[in-house]
């Protein structure tokens, strides 16, 4: 097997701040196989995007801490990489698309500035040769009248154009990594779905691999192959999509799969979690979901590492420790 | 809870909102706005209690001591009439710093209630009100300052009231682009569906929630209002003699700067240093309370 | 049709007028509401869906009583002292940061009418044991509270004053699933308790479906399918409520995602297009969609169209 | 909004100024206690004199009339007599008003050259030392008396180290360059005297360095208050995930849209620094409208008085419109929608 | 500099109008008085010193009536304006004639009803409708230049717009270049009747700043720097080319005391008032000791003073006295001043303080120089300071202007003085033209005024002015306070 696109280990990553340093992420392990979708799924606040940009080194210097852990990508640690090196990195083995199409892109620049300013940067392509290369990605994301579009600004277009817009950007040149944050997450379901093929066509074409983040269980059944379940800063059950959705091993996970209304039945009330996810400038000692787990006991007070519980199919849970004993 | 009996006035509630742990850390945080701070409040300190650290008379004049030299008989020297300026300078800060609160405060009240309300009522209303202060915006303020305190008769008092004048606008804009802002807030919308009178609604929603870009706004303005005050009393239309007065000090003093430059020195470097700690201050406090909020 | 409804919107339009020239006049108008008849039934939930930007606030701020519609008629059949509540979608910005939660929760009751501040607190803690909120909170102020204990507070203030009917806009879109089901579970129990009405506005379907007894489907400011719900939703006969059906994930699929949909974008809402709105989206226009659309009913519920629809065999993707 | 609009909705709000302004000036005037006529005619004159001035300046009308009259005669472009002058007060103005214009535009320039980088760099550098000291610079800067600061750089530049004049526009031996643009610096360049362009800039260092170093304050406050806007918006991270270098996402992403919103501030700070001249030109003897303005007021010439105020809220209008106008050609928003 | 034929004068503010039937204003007169020439001017001693009576300029001889009120003067021939003009009777007609038209505060000078007429190519008459002793005297003032009638022709209103900035006269110079708030250059009229001047340019520079104006003197950028501060003067003294000259001067600084209004409507206040202020402090304080206290209201070097009038001198015990024998007062007082006079302030705050151990409240108020005029119009005031300098040489100036009650207000009685019997001794002495009984008059009204304490009579000030040491010629004479005889002035290499 080739060394993964993206490997992460140990990470732990803290906020400073008033009350006390949040720990956002407090050691989680993770890896992005080449020509592999994984998806990376949890609430709200469990840290998806901190992982990501992390990785990336896209957060904003000074404001964390990356107290431990080690980030590669292409098998280069990105600790000894420079800032040059970094930025040759990004927009063009790497490329990220983020959550707010309408925000995402200069407002006064029109796209195919934008687009251009990417490709020149970098490939060899330049003027008219790097515009043909805007219009070809643009048509790849289905966007017909692609030479008009280029002299648009972002605001005259629609939030799922900006998307594919963003989508095209990204594959400029040819990455071999895509971090997709919650790509779909403002836009509407019709046009959701759109983005969502255009997008894991481009990635199987290309053999990109991506690393998509989502809260959403059903977008992430349908388009991963390998999920990571978050919570609280952690994972807490990683392994393909089916057989985590479809057998989840972590009480976490598989709550979150009861909660949802899609299958209830209209006439019985839900099955919702209790409580509210913990307080990450104390984050628990022992199992962070242990406060509101049905199955919680003496063992989860201290910390349950991620154990396979089936073939590539892992969770951290006692629980499962003791059976799988 | 004995919360029944207790009236609670606007400001109380506001000020008990603060989280004074909070504000401590940011300021903690920010050695700029912890200086300006504490210069203020060494400011207030020296200037409320000017009898106590004042070695001379302020208003004693000594024809046979005149424009002497700073030393220890009279630290920063004396006036043309042998009046001791340093404290002179400490009394002199009172009518700088007390200009600054009044005219803030007259014009952070009044501005704050028209805006509030032409932008709760909109329409005509507003429209007119809102032209009017682009008209006195338009026109150049000092001149306008300058013919009001004219036309008031010069006199500190009236000097800040001129400048009161003036600067309503600013706050009315403030507190106008505010309301606006809050009356789209679904809070609002909200009290709309239950039949909320629009007094409540200001009562309630508008003014707590306004109150914060102002107060930020006011700090601000506390230096540049010790400034102009002072440019007022420079050409003679503020603080008459003998009260003692940084601006009129230094306008007095130009004619001697080449001989003794301390006349105009001192009291030039009392306004410096006193407008700018209140404007570190201010900057901070903006920071810390409203960080979205764009620089004017 | 039906025996007690609690509201009846008759051919409602709303307009918005944008841009100003120099004379003030208005450059145009989005036509935001474009016609709109509804029912609704007492002590049952109706759920709008619709893509954003279709109208569904707009349609609730009509129900509130808010705004007046710039044609057509809302008909009310309760007291007077009795009213329509709501509750925000986003729970951040619908709670004043400036009262503490028993100012909040009772400024219903104490906006309209003077009470001593002992009462208020009452019933302040009253509300909050209904929806789950511990009475040590009733001090604090909103943001001290996550999303999900906020929208609590929200409903709190929308039952202080008793009312009939409360619209959620999105109640829940906010909210990470967890959060999302504690929610659902209460506004069920006080339905069940109160015998409220509620209409329901979300996009998310399968929400919906759990919740609502009757669902309808908005397209550019028009209903185009209104029905009970699981028979809607089950077999939806309006080409726009299929594609809506279609495009949602689900976890159950295996179809992975299917081709990709040509035209995603909406008409615009400044000029209306001409005939039938949903035509240049729609897969089985033909002649007959260039004429404006009606509800006709059918067995089980009322679909705006679109001759070619119910004429044409239904094709629901699971 | 189009262009046509905006220009159009100026103008009709010019018309409104104009009418607000002299109303406003025209009251305010004439509650200043004092008789212009008396002014005229000097400390030992007669009563019958004072009557007679009083009669050929048309003060014997009641106040309504008078008021109708100066309107009638700004709208033919006549503003009348400065008391103090005898002139035309037009004719006055439009001496003043090119030095004054070309001292405040060389201070907004100072301001706008010092004030962006600064900016820039302390909204780069947040919170490090380089963000303290601009902040201390910005903050001194409009936290200083101007009146004060122009006797110290006076006293500096020109009592102890002699290198720079003390006042004036040029060095009155001097031949004045002939009057095109009323410029003295862009004159002797088109006249190709080196001489006197050298003089007039020497003469405007001072007074522009004073005037100046209030609004860099301003100026490099609005800049970093911009740019720690734009450095957090998402199109930022977009490009810094595109691998843009710092350089180029500060340079060529976050400054331009930062300078956006800052066009209004430039814009007001020129306004200002028309009538902020005021107390600088008197300081440094500089002969524009601002040193014209105080005398004016102090001789209670009001026809002076009220000249100025509407020729500087006519400026400041149209500066306004100018700053409209080049917001809507930079900012792509603002064209098309609403 | 190094331009041996350039002088340099820096004054503080720009002149306001350069028509001499309009200015009224000293600052403007510096220009004005060297542009045009008038009928007689004030003589010079053998010794270089500026005297007050008078000799003709452009008049060559002149006769008085017995009456004294008709006034024939010939014209010397050989003057000419700077457009080559002859000046002549007609001239002279047309300027007395505009003066008067105009109407404007120089007219005041001269008697009501005065008539001008030609009545030859070169003789003038002057009909006075009474007597008025000084009249020989206003002729030399600057409202009384003669200007050339081309000027009628340069607009509405007798040319004022156009004259207001430019010079149409037949004085030693001419205005060559005016920049507004920067500098007005004078050259040498060509077709001047007199001595050609030897200085080739005169440029008048204006500086506001006091301290500018004293640094470009030291420069040596300026040759004379007006108004300087006393404080300055002093070490101005001791700097290398720079020479400050002291001249005796006729000009006086006084205090109104408003006799209309309480408490200094009653006298004996006004007496405590005059007792309680330390005139030789003030003096020595203020003065650096440049001055002397006036005695009464006629100054030293003027005939017709009157050495027994009362002096009062300060003694607290004494004006205690006073202020118990007018039962005291409660009243405040305001005292007005401007800024300007920059001496004024620190005798407005000298005489509060000395006031204060009177027990009287004084409330200072600084206002704009208009409108504190506008004020001693109204008489709403209680104290005020105030210079003054005479027009021409006679006692008239210090006498009918301040005590006359039909001169109440700025006309020139500012304490609202009234007197039958002064207005009696007022009226006579100014018809008679017997200096001996004119004296007498003015010498009994003295006694009465300064008893009633009118004034504050606080002190007579030496003209100083700072000067570069290479300018000579310079004549000081005291009606012409600010105003330099350029051309009999020249500069040593
Ligand atoms: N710049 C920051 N400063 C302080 N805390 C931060 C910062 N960025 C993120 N955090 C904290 O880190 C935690 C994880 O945030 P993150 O944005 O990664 O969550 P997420 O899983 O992406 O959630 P969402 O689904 O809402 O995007 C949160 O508790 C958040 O408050
Ligand atoms: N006050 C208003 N002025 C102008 N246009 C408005 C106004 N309110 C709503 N609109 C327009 O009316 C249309 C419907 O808006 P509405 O908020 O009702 O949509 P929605 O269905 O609630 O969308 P979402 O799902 O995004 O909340 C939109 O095009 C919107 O731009
Ligand atoms: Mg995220
Ligand atoms: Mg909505
Ligand atoms: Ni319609």
């Amino acid at each position: 097997m080739a060394d993964p696109v993206l490997k992460i280990d140990g990470l732990e990553v803290l906020f400073p701040g008033f009350s006390g340093d949040v720990h956002a992420v407090n050691g989680v392990d993770l890896d992005v196989q080449p020509g592999e979708i994984v998806g990376l799924v949890g609430e709200s606040g469990s840290a998806k995007s901190v992982t990501a940009m992390t990785a990336l080194g896209l957060l904003p210097a000074g404001a964390f801490r990356q107290s431990a852990g080690t980030i590669s990508i292409l098998g280069r640690d990105v600790a000894t990489m420079s800032e040059r090196e970094m930025n040759k990195l990004r927009g063009g083995d790497v490329a990220m698309i983020f959550q707010e199409p309408q925000t995402a892109l200069n407002p006064t620049k029109t796209i195919g500035k934008q687009m251009l300013r990417v490709i020149e940067l970098h490939s060899n392509l330049r003027g008219l040769a790097a515009r043909d290369r805007a219009i070809e990605l643009l048509k790849d994301m289905r966007i017909n009248d692609a030479e008009e579009i280029l002299g648009r600004y972002p605001f005259e277009l629609s939030g799922g154009m900006r998307q594919r817009i963003l989508i095209g950007m990204a594959f400029a040149c040819s990455p071999k990594l895509l971090v997709a944050d919650e790509p779909t997450t403002a836009l509407d379901v019709t046009v959701q779905r759109q983005v969502l093929q255009l997008l894991h066509a481009k990635a199987r074409q290309t053999g990109a691999s991506v690393l998509f983040i989502s809260h959403d269980l059903a977008v992430i059944s349908q388009f991963c192959d390998r999920i990571y379940v978050m919570y609280a800063g952690r994972v807490v059950e990683s392994g393909p999509a089916q057989k985590v959705l479809g057998n989840p091993q972590h009480p976490y996970t598989a709550a979150l799969i009861e909660a949802l209304p899609e299958d209830a039945n209209p006439g019985e009330p839900l099955a919702s979690i209790p409580g509210t996810v913990p307080n990450l400038v104390n984050p628990p000692k022992g199992c962070a979901f242990q406060a509101r787990c049905r199955h919680a006991h003496a063992a989860c007070d201290s910390r349950p590492v991620l154990t396979d519980v089936g073939t590539k199919h892992q969770a951290a849970c006692w629980l499962r420790e003791e059976i799988s004993a | 809870m004995s919360d029944a009996t207790v009236s609670v006035n606007p400001i109380k509630r506001v000020l008990s909102r603060v989280d004074w742990g909070y504000l401590w850390y940011q300021i903690k945080k920010s050695p700029l706005t912890l200086g300006g701070g504490a210069v203020v409040l060494i400011v207030l300190f020296l200037v409320i209690f000017a009898p106590v650290f004042a070695t001379h008379d302020p208003n004693a004049i000594d024809l046979r001591a005149r424009l002497a030299a700073p030393g220890w008989e009279h630290f920063f020297g004396t006036d043309e009439v042998g009046r001791d300026l340093y404290s002179r300078i400490l009394y002199g800060g009172r009518q700088s710093v007390a200009v600054g609160f009044f005219v803030v405060l007259v014009a952070g009240f009044i501005g704050t209630f028209v805006g509030a309300f032409a932008g709760l009522i909109g329409g005509r209303v507003d429209v007119v009100i809102m032209r009017l202060m682009d008209v006195v915006l338009s026109v150049p303020s000092l001149v306008l300052i300058m013919a009001l305190a004219a036309a008031l008769g010069p006199s500190l008092i009236n000097a800040a009231i001129a400048i009161a004048l003036v600067r309503i606008p600013i706050y009315v804009r403030i507190s106008r682009g505010q309301t606006l802002l809050i009356r789209e807030m679904s809070f609002v919308t909200a009290a709309e569906t239950f039949k909320a009178s629009k007094l409540h609604i200001l009562r309630w929603h508008i003014l707590p929630n306004i109150l914060s870009p102002v107060m930020v706004q006011a700090t601000l303005d506390l230096g540049s209002t010790i400034l102009l005050a002072s440019a007022l009393s420079f050409i003679g239309l503020g603080a008459q003699q003998p009260t003692a007065e940084w601006g009129a000090m230094v306008a007095t003093g130009r004619n001697y700067i080449l001989d003794q430059w301390w006349y105009s020195a001192f009291p030039g470097f009392a306004i410096l240093i006193t407008a700018t700690a209140f404007n570190l201050l201010g900057d901070g406090i903006r920071d810390i309370l409203d960080p979205k909020q764009k620089a004017r | 049709m039906t025996i007690d409804s609690v509201m009846t919107l008759s051919n409602i339009h709303m307009r918005f007028p944008f841009g100003e020239d120099w004379r003030g006049r208005p450059h145009g108008f989005v036509h935001a509401l474009n016609g709109i008849d509804l029912e609704i039934l007492r002590g049952k939930t109706l759920g709008v869906v619709g893509e954003s930007g279709c109208g569904k606030s707009t349609l609730a701020q009509v129900l509130m009583g808010i705004r007046k519609p710039s044609e057509g008629e809302v008909i009310r059949n309760f007291g007077a002292d009795h009213d329509v509540q709501i509750v925000f979608q986003d729970p951040q910005s619908s709670l004043n940061a400036r009262m503490p939660v028993w100012r909040v929760i009772t400024e219903p009751v104490f906006a309209v009418t003077k009470r001593p501040k002992a009462e208020l607190r009452a019933l302040a803690a009253d509300l909050a044991a209904k929806v789950g909120l511990r009475p040590e909170v009733l001090d604090r102020y909103p943001h001290e509270f996550s999303g999900g204990q906020r929208q609590r507070i929200a409903i709190a203030r929308a039952l202080s004053s008793d009312p009939d009917v409360i619209v959620l806009d999105e109640p829940t879109s906010a909210l990470d699933i967890s959060i999302q089901a504690q929610i659902l579970n209460l506004l069920k129990d006080l339905q069940a308790e109160r015998g409220l009405t509620y209409i329901f506005i979300s996009h998310d379907i399968s929400v919906v479906r759990y919740l609502c007894d009757e669902v309808a489907v908005m397209y550019l400011g028009q209903v185009v399918e209104h029905g009970a719900s699981d028979a809607v939703l089950a077999a939806p006969k309006h080409p726009y409520t299929r594609l809506l059906l279609d495009s949602i994930p689900t976890m159950r699929a295996t179809g992975g995602l299917g081709e990709s949909l040509s035209n995603t974008d909406l008409p615009s809402n400044r000029n209306l297009p001409t005939g039938c709105f949903f035509k240049d989206r729609c897969e089985l226009a033909g002649v007959g969609c260039d004429v404006r659309q009606n509800m006709v009913p059918t067995e089980q519920a009322q679909v705006r169209c679109c001759q070619t629809a119910a004429t044409t065999p239904q094709k629901v993707s699971a | 909004m189009s262009f046509l609009n905006v220009i159009r909705r100026r103008l009709m709000f010019l018309i409104l100024v104009l009418f607000g302004v002299t109303v406003i000036t025209f009251t305010i005037s004439n509650l200043i206690p004092g008789d212009p006529a008396r002014m005229i005619a000097g400390d030992r004159a007669t009563p019958e004199i004072v009557q007679n001035i009083r009669e050929d300046l048309g003060l014997d009308k009641p106040l309504p009339i008078q008021y109708l009259r100066y309107l009638e005669g700004v709208v033919q472009g006549d503003f009348g007599n400065s008391i103090r002058t005898r002139r035309p007060v037009l004719e006055d103005l439009r001496i003043f008003f090119p030095a004054t214009l070309e001292l405040a535009l060389t201070a907004l320039f100072f301001a706008t050259a010092l004030g962006i980088p600064l900016g820039v760099a302390s909204a780069v550098w947040k919170d490090k030392p380089i963000d303290h000291f601009v902040r201390v610079i910005a903050v001194t800067g409009i936290s200083t008396p101007a009146f004060w600061l122009g006797l110290l750089v006076i006293l500096l530049f020109y009592g102890n180290l002699g290198w720079l004049p003390s006042g004036g526009r040029i060095d009155p031996s001097l031949e004045m360059p002939t009057r095109v643009t009323g410029f003295l610096m862009i004159d002797s360049l088109l006249a190709g005297d080196l001489t006197a362009f050298g003089s007039a800039l020497k003469h405007i260092l001072l007074p522009a360095f004073t005037l100046g170093f209030v609004h860099l304050g301003v100026v490099a406050r609005q800049v970093r208050a911009a740019m720690l806007e734009e450095l957090q918006q998402d199109y930022i991270r977009t490009a810094k995930a595109n691998g843009l270098s710092r350089f180029k996402v500060v340079f060529t992403e976050a400054l331009p849209n930062a300078m956006i919103p800052s066009i209004t501030v430039l814009g007001l700070a020129l306004g200002d620094l028309l009538y902020g001249a005021v107390l600088t030109e008197t300081v440094f003897a500089w002969p524009g409208m601002g040193a014209y303005v105080v005398n004016s007021i102090q001789a209670l010439d009001f026809p002076a008085v009220m000249g100025f105020t509407v020729v500087v809220s006519l400026a400041y209008v149209l500066i306004n419109l100018a700053v409209d106008l080049i917001y809507m050609a930079v900012d792509p928003r603002i064209r098309e929608v609403s | 500099d190094g331009d041996a034929d350039l002088l340099v004068v820096a004054k503080a503010s720009d002149p306001q109008t350069l028509d001499p039937a309009q200015t009224m204003d000293n600052n403007d007169w510096t220009v004005t008085y060297p542009l045009y020439q008038r009928l007689v001017a004030y003589d010079v001693s053998e010794d270089g010193k500026g005297l007050t009576s008078v000799i003709g300029e452009l008049a060559s001889t002149w006769t008085a009536s017995d009456d004294g009120t008709v006034w024939t003067f010939d014209l010397a021939s050989g003057n000419a304006f700077s457009d080559g003009a002859t000046v002549d009777a007609a001239a002279v007609e047309y300027s007395f004639n505009r003066l008067m038209d105009l109407g404007r505060g120089p007219s005041e000078a001269f008697p009501g009803g005065m008539k001008v007429e030609a009545t030859g190519d070169m003789q003038v008459t002057f009909t006075l409708e009474q007597p008025f002793a000084p009249f020989l005297y206003t002729l030399a003032n600057n409202g009384a230049g003669i200007v050339n009638p081309a000027v009628e022709g340069k607009g509405d209103d007798h040319g004022t717009e156009w004259l207001s900035a430019n010079s149409a006269g037949s004085g030693a110079y001419m205005l060559t270049g005016w920049e507004r708030g920067q500098s007005l250059v004078l050259e040498p009229n060509p077709n001047y009747g007199g001595a050609t001047p030897e200085i080739e340019k005169i440029r008048v520079d204006i500086i506001a700043e006091a301290a500018a104006r004293r640094l470009k003197l030291e420069a040596g950028d300026v040759h004379i720097a007006e108004s300087l501060p006393v404080d300055q003067l002093d070490a101005l003294g001791s700097k290398d080319g720079i020479e400050v000259q002291n001249y005796p001067s006729l000009k006086v600084t006084y205090l109104y005391l408003n006799n209309k209004v309480a408490p200094l409507d009653n006298v004996d206040v006004r007496r405590a008032i005059s007792a309680a202020v330390d005139y030789q402090g003030i003096i020595d304080g203020i003065l650096d000791g440049n001055g002397v206290q006036m005695h009464g209201p006629i100054p030293e070097g003027m005939w017709g003073q009157n050495k027994n009038a009362t002096q009062y001198s300060y003694d607290l015990t004494s004006a205690k006295k006073a202020l118990d024998v007018a039962g005291g007062a409660s009243e405040e007082i305001s005292f007005l001043y401007s800024d300007r006079d920059p001496l004024w302030e620190p005798i407005a705050i000298a005489t509060q303080a000395y006031l204060s151990q009177l027990g009287l409240n004084v409330k200072l108020e600084k206002l704009a120089n208009a409108t504190m005029r506008e004020r001693f119009d109204t008489g709403e005031f209680g104290i005020a300071t105030g210079n003054w300098s005479p027009d021409f040489a006679d006692p008239y100036m210090f006498t009918n202007y301040w005590f006359d009650s039909k001169r109440h207000g700025l006309a020139g009685n500012r304490s609202w003085y009234s007197n039958d019997k002064v207005d009696g001794l007022l009226q006579q002495a100014v018809v008679s033209s017997d200096t001996a009984e004119r004296t007498a008059l003015y010498g009994e009204l003295q006694e009465i005024v300064t008893d009633e304490a009118a004034y504050v009579y606080l002190f007579q000030k030496d003209y100083r002015i700072a000067v570069r040491d290479d300018v000579e010629g310079f004549v000081f004479n005291p009606m012409l306070e600010d105003i330099f005889n350029f051309g009999g002035m020249s500069l040593s290499d």
